[in-house]
């Protein structure tokens, strides 16, 4: 019997190596697969090609392994968090990539799905579109970008079960969706994992096939960027 | 008197209509979900997967799995719902929400818009700007209408790398409420106390003004 | 105060004119927007040009409109459960386009999200492709396939509340979800319709802003085209 | 002996490994669910929108809103998924599905595949065969060697509109089992009791036929 369930982070990272193409969900530190990145930090994996939203902040998220300058190139739409980022992006250390952000959600949406290319308005007239096809249908322009390619993907769901059906919460979802099956190998932590058949298969957000590991992550700091409350 | 950034988001606020589905970039923009009436109904999407955001939360009822796109911790009103980012983006894309509101480093005269970039000194990156501005059919800018150098960020050309072209409609500013009239900003209000005459200094566009133009009521 | 609740299919119906190209939700007979089908059959709109998986059968579904010869160009997969479909076909009494049942669904959400084109595998070396762009992305051949365009959207939920939020149930989600705000105007009866607030907003299927009239249908037959069981 | 129908199905189930997502056709390939051994795990997908297919529910409890692609009631099992039809194609053409195992009218020696129209006579159309065809990097044919007037249906190259092109990886039909290889079709297995002359007689198109050629377990 072939299971998804792994043991733990570090049986869920095996195979990750220097140099691969890595996503990211999450959004800001909201949604982020704490665990795995936190594992790449630790096996100090080098060169990668970071696809995720943001960068994370200068000690938690992906600014971990900025810090340790593991990551050569970055694929982002808003990186404005995070200052070492910027110093490393204006001294040339780092190669940055900025792709706005709903085509960056297509892009992953279109590896999930076979889809190799396909035309979007975003960036039309802007340095985004240079070097790249455009396109009239009707009287708008579009231009045309391509779906991403990656070795992993690492997301973070609130629930899961060992057939690898994914269940997110609230605004934690954001990417994570669309990341699960766009890389070659989708990894997925979540905060509860139960056996199969224990999800309503009505509620499910992404279904188990697009999932390749799966386990219940050790510990889940969800540390909030800006805290903004009303008195009582 | 030019306004204060509450008061430009009190302004635009009368631009939102009954039924509309908003999005508000961060900055002054957010504001402006305090001072939408109450006696009609406004859903606003966030573009990191929630429409009908509510309020800021009540102290100590924080939700980490609960943010906007500012990242700020929010509630949700009822009816609300959450979705991953490509729906998001199908909402914004497919031109189903009403209105944008944004703010913006320059627009220039002929609707383009720069806010995402000074080359060699600020990169944070678009976000969903772009996204959001080359799909909506109706785009407010809100901003100031000077820099802090006190250079206008109404001009006939834009000097910073564009976020999108040809899409502004409207902009309100702490001095008036233009919109983009062939190819130029004409003034359709001026803020309480502020003259043509100061609109006209802090304005290196070309300006359109026919008549008397309004004291804008707030 | 706009309310998207409209008081019966009457009103929700109205607006649909000769001539007019709909999407209609459903596989089969399963999940289909049988108040609205009944509606366009009483009203005797004419010229339809119907989006739909499938045609229904002789006496039910898109049938009825088929019947009446209503329907003067039909878009869609799969069309062999009905046996006056084929007639009218084969007679050249109707336009048929026979489109890929993946890139039927994909160019639904095209136009659900401002996709006006997108490349895929489908169809290549095909009839389907004929007269369309094609192109080799890696090493591997794909066509260009555009957004539909439609001015209503007829789709069926199971639940659903004021805001327009909708919740499938089962195998009767199929296209219905990716005709919601693919056309101009999209109209969903439901089986349940509840007050804004009901339902968890971590299980809508599709948010309300997709959606400008709901109603909550007066009878929903739910034929079965294959019963198959097994015995006890 | 040429096999009948449950054979076929008999045989291809053979072909199906544990932790296998797996797309089934309408006709013979319906019944290979019911041949594949229970001591693995195999997903069934079908493109109306399930994963975790199970097998026909019992009598009374069937349910209209739960039906497989070819409109029959089902049941689903534990661990399944309900989805539209874009993430139903996702998963296919995403290349999620590890094997596709589909009838044909016709298949060609390069791959080719034709099952969806007999111009001007029958038009059922393609459903989503031709995505299928067209991304699974694993597809088997399930067929009958001959048609109803007694005609290959293995050729050189097919004479009705195409499906696919050069897609097709496996053939299993009431004779033999083939396989595609270099242009030809490699003769892999003999149905019991059938002999290769009889396959040679039934073939249109290019065999290879190496060795002796085994009988097929079933």
């Amino acid at each position: 019997m072939i299971t998804k369930t792994v043991k733990d982070v570090h049986e869920a990272c095996r195979g990750v190596q220097d140099g691969m193409t890595i996503m990211f969900g999450g959004f800001g530190l909201c949604g982020i697969p704490e665990n795995a990145i936190a594992e790449l930090d630790r096996l100090n994996i080098q060169n990668l090609t970071c696809i995720s939203n943001n960068a994370g902040v200068d000690d938690f998220g992906l600014g971990l392994l900025l810090r340790k300058k593991q990551i050569k190139k970055m694929i982002a739409s808003y990186v404005g968090e995070n200052a070492e980022f910027e110093r490393q992006m204006l001294a040339e250390e780092m190669e940055v990539e900025l792709v706005p952000q709903g085509t960056l959600a297509q892009r992953c949406q279109a590896a999930q799905s076979g889809i190799p290319a396909f035309f979007t308005p975003a960036g039309y007239g802007t340095e985004v579109a240079e070097g790249k096809e455009t396109r009239k249908f009707g009287d708008k322009h579009y231009v045309l970008e391509e779906a991403f390619k990656a070795d992993f993907s690492f997301v973070k769901a609130w629930k899961g079960d060992t057939a690898g059906n994914l269940i997110f919460k609230g605004t934690a979802r954001n990417f994570n969706p669309v990341m699960c099956g766009a890389a070659k190998i989708t990894v997925a932590e979540v905060e509860e994992l139960v056996p199969a058949g224990e999800l309503d298969p009505n509620q499910i957000h992404i279904p188990g096939i697009f999932v390749q590991r799966i386990f219940q992550g050790e510990k889940f700091e969800k540390r909030i960027e800006q805290l903004t409350v009303r008195k009582k | 008197m030019a306004l204060t950034k509450e008061q430009i988001a009190q302004r635009i606020a009368k631009e939102v209509k009954d039924g509309y589905y908003v999005n508000l970039g961060i900055g002054i923009p957010t504001l402006v979900a305090n001072y939408v009436r109450d006696d009609i109904e406004v859903d606003f999407q966030s573009e990191n997967g929630i429409l009908g955001m509510g309020p800021f939360p009540y102290e100590g009822q924080e939700d980490a799995d609960l943010i906007n796109a500012g990242k700020q911790t929010i509630t949700s009103l009822p009816g609300a719902s959450f979705f991953d980012s490509a729906m998001s983006f199908s909402m914004i894309r497919g031109q189903h929400v009403d209105l944008t509101i944004l703010g913006a480093m320059e627009v220039a005269q002929n609707g383009d818009i720069a806010n995402w970039k000074i080359p060699g000194k600020m990169v944070k990156g678009m976000g969903g700007a772009m996204d959001l501005v080359s799909s909506a059919e109706n785009i407010i800018v809100a901003m100031m209408h000077t820099n802090r150098a006190g250079q206008s960020k109404l001009l006939k050309e834009c000097s910073l790398p564009l976020t999108g072209v040809k899409c502004v409609k409207k902009i309100v500013t702490d001095l008036c409420v233009l919109e983009i009239v062939d190819g130029k900003f004409k003034l359709l209000e001026r803020a309480p106390g502020v003259s043509v005459d100061d609109i006209k200094a802090a304005t290196e566009g070309d300006l359109i003004i026919e008549g008397d133009i309004p004291e804008m009521k707030i």
